[in-house]
């Protein structure tokens, strides 16, 4: 091994690169996924806003989204990404597609942890009254929140890995440089380096997650 | 102030209709404190979960101030709510919440007070069920008793008009239970709070409620004032219901039955007084009266609400004139005896088949 | 009855093989062909002799795969096709008109990149440190006038951000499928005798087994250039 | 059987320490059916909860028939508790299985049985806790009683030799408390099922409890035999628990104090006889001797378990030499009196003082 | 568009492929995620088997795993596929990948359910007497089943995903059809089909998964 044939300036910029896709992708990914779950939870069957079209449609787009191979969805995104963002290259076009891409499979999770709150306390809060949006906000959500936060975790770890396939559009960062130097060129040491370094923020972003979800863990 | 016309409820259990309530009637006027009794799944919790429409009913109506609340949109409904009070069987708090948090939410949905505000009424509520030392814990960290404070305390928070109680003492002891029933009923007398209680604890019904009524397999099958129904129950399940100091210990009806019947008559009374007359030393005058030995065997002098009453199982021996005229004397007295000899009777057979 | 399994680019190496499957069979060889959509499998599965052969190799790339594989097992037999590389412009109609500072996307696999600045070297717009390294990044170039900047794309991509750049390096074949026209629409493109022909690669185990001579002479077959010119349209040409 | 020897337990509530029992020294025979009172959140729970190290104690031993299982291995303390069956003041029922499923659980857990046994052994629980129509349901579709029923089923299901029941019987009317606590006193006395139980309703300690402790604050302040303690309370918190029909009702007392004091002069005593005393016509006999008028103002005549007591107010109103007579007499016949006359004037003063 | 240039049998085969390697994959990715999950819930913090040092070594296998980017494991992992499965090529050589791919996203999301049973549940089995693997068997899995079904659908969805990069090894299937002809030889008319037959399947997996999830909730 001979790790003197890295740059490591190279993998600063994709260290810093993996990061801000992953950031700012996972605070688009919320703002989008957890209404969305939320959503898909009320809408679901035997729940607050029962709606069995609303439910279907959403359903039926998560599902669409998720069941598109990411590469795919890269490409025909561009013009929207273009829109969005100005660029569908490089690390700001990457963010639109990640985005999108994990949206879906983070609503899913949402709505997966809202299904196992306590019924009796939604019940208890509709007996005083509560108005909708009070319940969700004031009490499901508060209530989810080590779950949602275990949901968080397991996107922001599945985000840095999707990051990986942004090379496709020029995206950069350290997945798609293990894959261009290590894995195409054959430099084992490039692979090694930007492997450990997406291990080493992989294992702080679990930890950070348990702490919070330890945290808010009141039962 | 509620009104309910022929509701029922139904439930589907493994695709057969089980039907929960039926035909179910009654008026509950403002400012009563209204007991619900009856035995283990007979219905209560359904049907005070009707009230306020959280168990939808399958038909009937309820009528709340006038105003069928089943036709309620959602908006009405939560309005409502916001006005009933309900304290749940198994408490339903917010275990993300604090016990301030818990007390306070309700105070945050109306979005009518100021945080000082909110905070003086809630240092105020946690003071009455007594939880001060608690105010920042969380529902996991409470026991049993405190929980249940803590629902009562939430339940209280937004001044209700009407509150609903499902068992909301069966977690405290009866020093703490005694004290939230006091406080119930001082905001009952002072504000006019209207009270409709599930309750399994007798006494419970004795020191607070005003009217009663008794439901069996989803039906109500006894409705009164508590005196009333306490002292004279008329249907089977009242009177099992009741009975903790009503009916005979079977171990004392046995020792009556094996004692046998000696030279003289003994007779087994149940007498029945309420109000004045409890404090009248009549039982003594009558006995100075006779020389008939009259024995409490068992019984209670006690009150339900403000009413005194007395029920006591009596032996009384002596010869056949004598107990002529201890009935006597006790029927003017305006004492209600039931004779009660046929149950040693049956006793004595039933040992005899034994 | 033989049988020969060779990995293959899914465009269009595997097509070729496909055309030419027929003609072997009546030679008595049953071809396989095992489609990879990336440039370092299939000659890594070759040299661990889990397949017999592939196609989708050419002479630069391949001295590059045995240098950093440490190892020349692989042996070209014939030369098939080339997949002339041409420059496109949204923006431009002549390279002369590309101004100073200009965007250029080049694909990002190593099979291309290098290859692409060689033909960017070529046509005077920047210097490398060796012109013959087939596997030059960008860090290679050593001159720059025009400061140009480049961005590195998967191959495929390429035609699908044209209009985002001012210049961009394609394939030809990338370019035909994106109905692009290398010989109306491209600014520039390799020229005819490029050292970038498609290969087919036996093993020095495996080079003279009689089934491999059978498909290279199939490959270099009149029917076969035919398929090439007809199917192609120029995209592709025939390397014999 | 049992032996709690300085067991402690600290909780830590927001980084501070906070003692929930402090110094309990017990000893639970074989056999014995055991109470636990106080008031809510002194520490039951936790105290019951340490018996099967449930809650590991911070400090102290418990012996169990000789063994200190705070020293046991995992594997021990699995057997052990296979041997203890468990009633949850929550309940804890497996939402996932049905009623039935719920009580074989801890039939399969053992591995002992066949299937057949265990169907056997399950549907005979079923229907002594009266579920037999509710066998095939989810916990979530019973009603609050129905789950506590079948929590009580399962913790019997294992033949277990030492019972842990936290309010136990809070869920139930009385009717069914009664058949349950009759259901466990007949266990207990043909198998000698030991058995320690919370509850908050005195009636429960009254009808099956052999000895009682009263904990509070995290510490036991009385334990003795349940006639001795519930008939002379010496601790303030049993004499309040115990209250519910023994201390006076305020507003009893406020009406005698209002009453004012006559030309005769009002006594106001408590009177407890214990035993063969209470079927003695007594009362009425001294009543028979003496001019003096007795009225029962409140009381109970009952059982606790199989020991006959009673005690009863009484207001005696008459000359100062009839008092004395009456005083002696209740002497001669083995009947404890206190004098509460003091109470009367307190509340004189008081309502003087308003 | 013009859909008779689609190769129908293409298609049916890339279906059949995509079937087996979501299957297969999925029924080894429960067999070894489950175990995994359940082994990081008891081993975490304040639960029944807490050992800080074995969970911590778990949870870095499964974060090292969920950080080495997809394509990366796929090449990695050749040997071991080799070993496995006797080939590294096609679809059988894409499984094994794929079930160590998904495997720790699977056991995260089981550690995660199984945090939200109710802890009351847990110590009932304990107060009687349950070896942990009872209580794990018999009254854990059991009561979070909802939970992991739901957890299940959402992994098959995403084994789904994975398997359109299988064409890296030859793998195959409709993602990987979809990359070759809609993204590389911009068949539009392909990509269509093959991705709306992906929603169809997604969708079905969904539809059999919340069905599922309706069916076992108790609650
Ligand atoms: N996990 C905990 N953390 C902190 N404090 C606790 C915890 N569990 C219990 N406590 C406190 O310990 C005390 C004793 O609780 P315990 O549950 O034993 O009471 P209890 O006597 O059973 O009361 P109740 O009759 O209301 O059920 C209470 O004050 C309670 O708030
Ligand atoms: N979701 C449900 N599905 C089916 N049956 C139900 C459901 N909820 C309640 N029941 C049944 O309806 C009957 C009435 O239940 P309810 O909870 O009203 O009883 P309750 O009178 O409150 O009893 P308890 O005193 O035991 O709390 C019970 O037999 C119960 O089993
Ligand atoms: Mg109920
Ligand atoms: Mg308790």
């Amino acid at each position: 091994m001979d790790f003197s044939v890295i740059d490591w300036e190279d993998i600063l910029q994709a260290t810093l690169d993996t990061l801000t896709m992953t950031g700012v992708s996972l605070v688009f990914t919320i703002l989008l996924g957890l209404p969305l779950g939320v959503l898909l939870f009320l809408t679901g069957k035997k729940q607050l806003l029962e709606q069995r079209g609303i439910y279907a449609l959403l359903s039926f787009v998560v599902n669409m989204l998720r069941s598109v191979p990411f590469i795919i969805l890269l490409i025909v995104l561009i013009p929207l990404t273009l829109i969005l963002v100005g660029t569908s290259l490089g690390v700001a076009g990457t963010i639109p597609p990640l985005v999108i891409g994990t949206t879906p499979f983070f609503a899913r999770l949402v709505e997966n942890v809202l299904r196992e709150v306590d019924k009796g306390i939604i019940e208890a809060c509709q007996a005083m009254g509560a108005k909708t949006h009070q319940i969700i906000l004031q009490a499901l959500l508060p209530e989810a929140l080590p779950g949602l936060l275990a949901a968080t975790t397991v996107t922001t770890i599945a985000l840095v890995s999707y990051s990986a396939m942004s090379g496709v559009i020029g995206g950069g960062g350290l997945g798609d440089l293990a894959l261009r130097y290590g894995y195409q060129r054959f430099q084992t040491e490039v692979m090694i380096v930007t492997v450990a370094i997406l291990v080493i923020l992989v294992q702080l972003f679990q930890w950070w997650g348990d702490l919070l979800v330890a945290k808010f863990t009141r039962k | 102030m509620i009104e309910i016309a022929q509701l029922e409820k139904d439930y589907v259990v493994q695709g057969r209709q089980v039907s929960a309530l039926r035909n179910i009637n009654l008026h509950i006027a403002q400012g009563e404190v209204f007991g619900i009794i009856g035995r283990s799944g007979a219905g209560k919790s359904t049907l005070l979960r009707a009230l306020n429409l959280l168990e939808r009913p399958s038909r009937g109506k309820v009528v709340f101030e006038g105003e069928d609340i089943t036709q309620f949109d959602t908006t009405q409904l939560q309005n409502l709510r916001q006005r009933i009070g309900m304290v749940f069987q198994h408490f339903n708090l917010l275990s993300a919440k604090t016990v301030t948090q818990n007390i306070e939410f309700p105070l945050k949905l109306t979005g009518k007070y100021t945080a000082e505000e909110r905070a003086k009424r809630v240092a105020e509520l946690i003071e009455l069920v007594g939880l001060q030392e608690h105010a920042n814990k969380y529902p996991a960290q409470l026991s049993g008793g405190q929980k249940q404070r803590v629902g009562i305390a939430r339940a209280l928070a937004n001044y209700p008009h009407l509150l609903l109680c499902d068992e909301a003492t069966s977690a405290l002891d009866p020093e703490t239970t005694q004290q939230i029933l006091r406080l119930l009923l001082d905001i009952n007398q002072k504000l006019g709070l209207t009270i409709v209680l599930i309750t399994h604890e007798m006494q419970v019904i004795r020191s607070i409620c005003d009217r009663v009524a008794v439901i069996d397999s989803g039906e109500i099958v006894e409705t009164g004032n508590v005196v009333e129904v306490f002292l004279h129950p008329r249907h089977t399940v009242t009177q099992s219901l009741v009975a903790e100091n009503q009916a005979l210990d079977l171990s004392l009806l046995q020792e009556l039955a094996q004692r046998g019947q000696g030279a003289k008559r003994s007779h087994l009374l149940r007498l029945t007084y309420v109000g004045s007359a409890t404090h009248e030393p009549i039982l003594s005058r009558i006995t100075a009266q006779t020389s008939a030995d009259i024995t409490i065997l068992q019984g209670v002098i006690a009150r339900i609400k403000n009413t005194p009453y007395g029920q006591l199982i009596v032996e009384v021996i002596g010869e056949e004139s004598e107990i002529d005229n201890v009935l006597k004397l006790l029927g003017q007295a305006d004492i209600r005896v039931d004779v009660l000899n046929h149950l040693v009777n049956q006793t004595v057979n039933q040992t005899q088949e034994m | 009855q033989e049988t020969l399994t060779i990995a293959a680019n899914p465009v269009p190496h595997a097509e070729i093989l496909e055309f030419v499957k027929p003609l072997l069979a009546k030679q008595g060889v049953t071809l396989k062909i095992k489609v990879f959509t990336d440039y370092i499998q299939p000659g890594v599965q070759v040299n661990e002799k889990r397949l017999d052969g592939n196609y989708y190799l050419t002479q630069p790339y391949l001295n590059e795969f045995k240098k950093s594989h440490k190892n020349d097992l692989q042996v070209p037999l014939v030369k098939v096709h080339v997949e002339p590389f041409a420059g496109y412009s949204s923006k431009y109609k002549k390279l002369s008109d590309l101004p100073n500072g200009a965007t250029i996307a080049i694909p990002n696999d190593p099979a291309n990149s290098g290859r692409a600045l060689i033909l960017l070297a070529k046509q005077g717009l920047l210097k490398l440190k060796d012109m013959n390294n087939i596997s030059a990044t960008k860090k290679d170039i050593i001159d720059n006038p025009k400061n140009l900047k480049f961005k590195e794309l998967e191959a495929a991509t390429l035609p699908r951000i044209l209009g985002q750049v001012d210049l961009a390096l394609i394939n030809t074949n990338y370019a035909i499928e994106a109905k692009l026209n290398p010989l109306k629409d491209s600014l520039f493109i390799e020229d005819a005798n490029s050292p970038y022909a498609n290969l087919l690669v036996a093993r020095e185990d495996n080079k003279n087994s009689p089934a491999f001579k059978k498909l290279a002479v199939a490959l270099n077959s009149p029917e076969v250039k035919k398929f090439i010119q007809e199917r192609y349209k120029g995209a592709v040409v025939p390397a014999f």
